[in-house]
């Protein structure tokens, strides 16, 4: 379904017949967009912190995905591709691959960041990156998700070249500077993951001592 | 008291099966409630399951049995009508007993 | 653009490659979880749950000492069969879309006399502390089992309050820029090793709200439809809604909605 | 499925309710009720527990049986069973290796009362589950591993 929209959107773009709009005909809430907006952000609890409340704020990315149902037409895609590429940012260091027992580590835990008053985190409580929600990595690992690729055999497949791990670290810090609205969030852009931790994980996809590639 | 036990029992060709289900915490005694502090064991420790007046079941648990306990057992006997008693006796000394009809 | 689009396509072929090497494994695993679901299936303690709230509903309580079995949820009052499987929907006395917990409080203010703080303070069981609006949800919902969902959202009311949930549905933002739809707009996905479903579709929508209230193992409680829902918004990092605040409403009819026509099998029971 | 479930629990309903009235105290706990095995509830080990029990170091046996998945979708609810065709078992009891204490619960079997018990179990982690059986005045074991799964967005 996805590649057959995004197979439209090139072949449109590349005869000329622009798919651009400003607005797309089926935008989410339809003529009630406006009011669902205004709802959305007056359903919240008082007692929520300003802090907690701009998490409900939106860049240019999230507007135009919710607004394209996360397929937004090619040229706004690239749009959206450059813009996040801008913001990827490099660990101080300079070396993009880790320590990949610590992102074994990181990959397995989905806690962290979580607020309100019923089950928040506690202060401190380690976020992950939680890749196992979504992809499947380590074979040992059973209770993997299916939302994006398998990246069994990560490393094995495509080596440890440089281009491959700046691939993987680009790809991690800001998912959109690859794919416009893709379902993976940007664990750099957003500092859910410090650049070191996300070497890490770079490290337990390419490492060919990790599990990732051993087995 | 608790809440009612669901007790279901049936007889089919001689042999009654008896399926329980407990309302009951099972705290283990090793959960820390939102403020970090230890939250107290408290659990089921004994249950005894009779048909009429004779023990078909008696059982001992632990606090890793899961809340709202769960139980299935099959006994020769018992006839349509005919009366279950589980009852139940936790750690801080509450009870209950409830029974039901072998359909 | 050519590029790019061979890069899509090598991505779907290496991943259709995967995909066959870890079948095996995978339908092994698929087998025992359906056998884990299923020795469950047999003693759902929100069956005990619907026992108490079924003697909630007729206890004459509150300062009006009054039962809730002149209750109106839809159907008419004391209509309990098939409710549940017919609401959100618009009420005339409110002028408002009501859910059937806020159109729960409302009766359990109206007729019983309680004050709304005081009903909703406890909306949510906790170890230990027994929530009366689970239960009495659970009681109510399983009075729907076995009836189809209906909500075609027909009146202009609900329609809006359908159209705002769609709007909600695929409107991203927090720190993992999430919405609903990322995680449930597609087919055939799961999360770790539980299945999503596409909710924007009646089947995907249908196997979602069908079972609900439902009892959760993990969390060793029943959940009502305004608990899941303020659930996925604690996941999604955001801050915590209102308890029958009308962004959950509206997700509710947007999704009751496309489930319609799908028969209830509730109270259920899974992780 | 479900809907099946439902009809044996609408059908057994009156039995629920029967239980409902007889609740409030007309039997008196206590009647029959046993020491509770402290010591075996506590240790820690599986050898510690087995000695608490009496079991010391019981032989495995095929004719003994654990049943359960192989997988549990949440280690907060894993439905385990008991099963054997040994004669004259007069007492049975699930072990979680693992667990902080190793004994979840034992269940005497008065004459008549098959070897054939299920119940649900809280397991910290993916770990084995022994069943021990008492035969004829001996002991007997058997063993399956359950691997506790992490579900859902993760926390």
């Amino acid at each position: 379904m996805k590649l057959k929209f995004a197979l439209f959107f090139a072949l449109s773009a590349a005869f000329g017949a622009s798919a651009q709009a400003d607005k797309p005909v089926d935008a989410p809430g339809g003529k009630f967009a406006k009011d669902a907006e205004q709802m959305f952000r007056s359903s919240f609890r008082t007692d929520n912190s300003k802090y907690w409340m701009a998490r409900l704020d939106q860049d240019e990315t999230m507007k135009t995905c919710g607004l394209y149902r996360d397929n937004p037409p090619r040229k706004l895609g690239e749009k959206l591709e450059k813009l996040n590429a801008a913001t990827i940012r490099y660990p101080v260091e300079g070396k993009l691959i880790g320590d990949w027992k610590e992102g074994e580590k990181l990959a397995a835990v989905g806690t962290g960041g979580h607020i309100g008053f019923i089950q928040p985190d506690p202060a401190g409580k380690l976020r992950g990156g939680n890749c196992y929600a979504c992809h499947q990595l380590a074979k040992q690992e059973v209770a993997y998700g299916t939302i994006g690729p398998s990246l069994q055999h990560f490393g094995k497949i495509r080596g440890n070249s440089e281009e491959i791990i700046k691939y993987a670290y680009d790809k991690i810090y800001n998912s959109n500077a690859f794919t416009a609205c893709t379902n993976m969030p940007r664990f750099g852009l957003h500092s859910w993951l410090t650049p070191e931790q996300i070497t890490h994980i770079v490290a337990f996809l390419i490492d060919p001592e990790s599990p990732v590639n051993k087995d | 008291m608790g809440n009612p036990m669901k007790i279901r029992a049936a007889n089919k060709d001689g042999v009654t099966e008896v399926k329980v289900l407990v309302s009951h915490e099972m705290e283990t005694g090793q959960r820390k409630d939102a403020a970090g502090a230890i939250v107290p064991a408290w659990f089921i420790t004994e249950l005894v399951a009779k048909h009429g007046d004779k023990v078909v079941l008696s059982s001992e648990f632990g606090p890793s049995v899961s809340k709202n306990p769960y139980l299935a057992f099959k006994f020769k006997g018992g006839a349509k009508g005919e009366k279950i008693t589980v009852s139940w006796k936790d750690n801080k000394g509450d009870s209950r007993s409830d029974e039901a009809t072998i359909g | 653009m050519i590029q790019r689009l061979l890069k899509t396509l090598v991505g779907v072929a290496t991943i259709a490659a995967f995909a066959g090497s870890v079948l095996a494994q995978d339908s092994k695993v698929a087998d025992e979880l359906a056998k884990y679901r299923e020795a469950l299936a047999d003693g759902n303690p929100a069956d005990l749950l619907e026992v108490k709230g079924e003697g909630l509903w007729s206890e004459k309580r509150g300062p009006k000492q009054a039962s809730l079995e002149q209750c109106d949820l839809g159907l008419g009052p004391g209509k309990l069969e098939g409710a549940y499987a017919q609401l959100p929907k618009y009420f005339k006395d409110t002028g408002k879309v009501m859910d059937v917990e806020s159109r729960l409080v409302h009766c359990m203010v109206t007729l019983q006399g309680f004050k709304q703080e005081q009903v909703t303070r406890q909306w949510f069981s906790k170890p230990g502390q027994d929530s009366d609006i689970e239960a009495l949800v659970t009681f109510i919902g399983a009075k729907s089992n076995g009836k189809p969902i209906n909500v075609p959202a027909s009146h202009p009311e609900e329609a809006k309050m359908a159209k705002m949930g769609e709007y909600i549905f695929y409107r991203r933002s927090g720190p993992q820029d999430f919405s609903c739809a990322i995680c449930h707009g597609q087919e055939g996905k799961r999360i770790r090793l539980q299945d999503l479903g596409n909710l924007t579709t009646k089947d995907g929508a249908g196997t979602a709200m069908k079972t609900w209230p439902s009892y959760r193992v993990s969390q060793g409680a029943v959940w009502t439809m305004q608990r899941r829902l303020i659930d996925c918004m604690r996941q999604a990092r955001w801050p915590e809604p209102n308890y029958l605040a009308d962004s959950i409403i509206a997700l509710e009819t947007y999704l009751q909605k496309n489930a319609t026509g799908t028969v209830m099998e509730t109270p259920g029971i899974k992780r | 499925m479900n809907n099946q479930r439902r009809t044996v629990l609408k059908s057994g309903s009156g039995a629920a309710l029967l239980g409902m009235l007889a609740a409030a105290g007309i039997i008196t706990p206590g009647m029959a009720l046993a020491d509770w095995n402290k010591a075996a509830f506590d240790a820690k080990s599986m050898a510690d527990t087995l000695k608490a029990l009496g079991a010391g170091s019981p032989a495995d046996s095929k004719d003994v049986q654990v049943t359960g998945p192989d997988i549990a979708e949440n280690g907060a609810v894993v439905p385990v069973g008991v099963a054997s065709s040994l004669p004259n078992i007069s007492m049975v009891a699930i072990l979680i290796e693992k667990n902080p204490n190793a004994l979840a619960a034992t269940f005497v079997l008065p004459e008549g009362t098959e070897a054939n018990v299920q119940t649900r179990v809280k397991m910290g982690q993916t770990s084995n589950i022994y069943a021990l059986v008492k035969s004829d005045g001996k002991f007997f074991m058997a063993t399956k591993e359950i691997k506790v799964t992490l579900g859902g967005c993760g926390g």
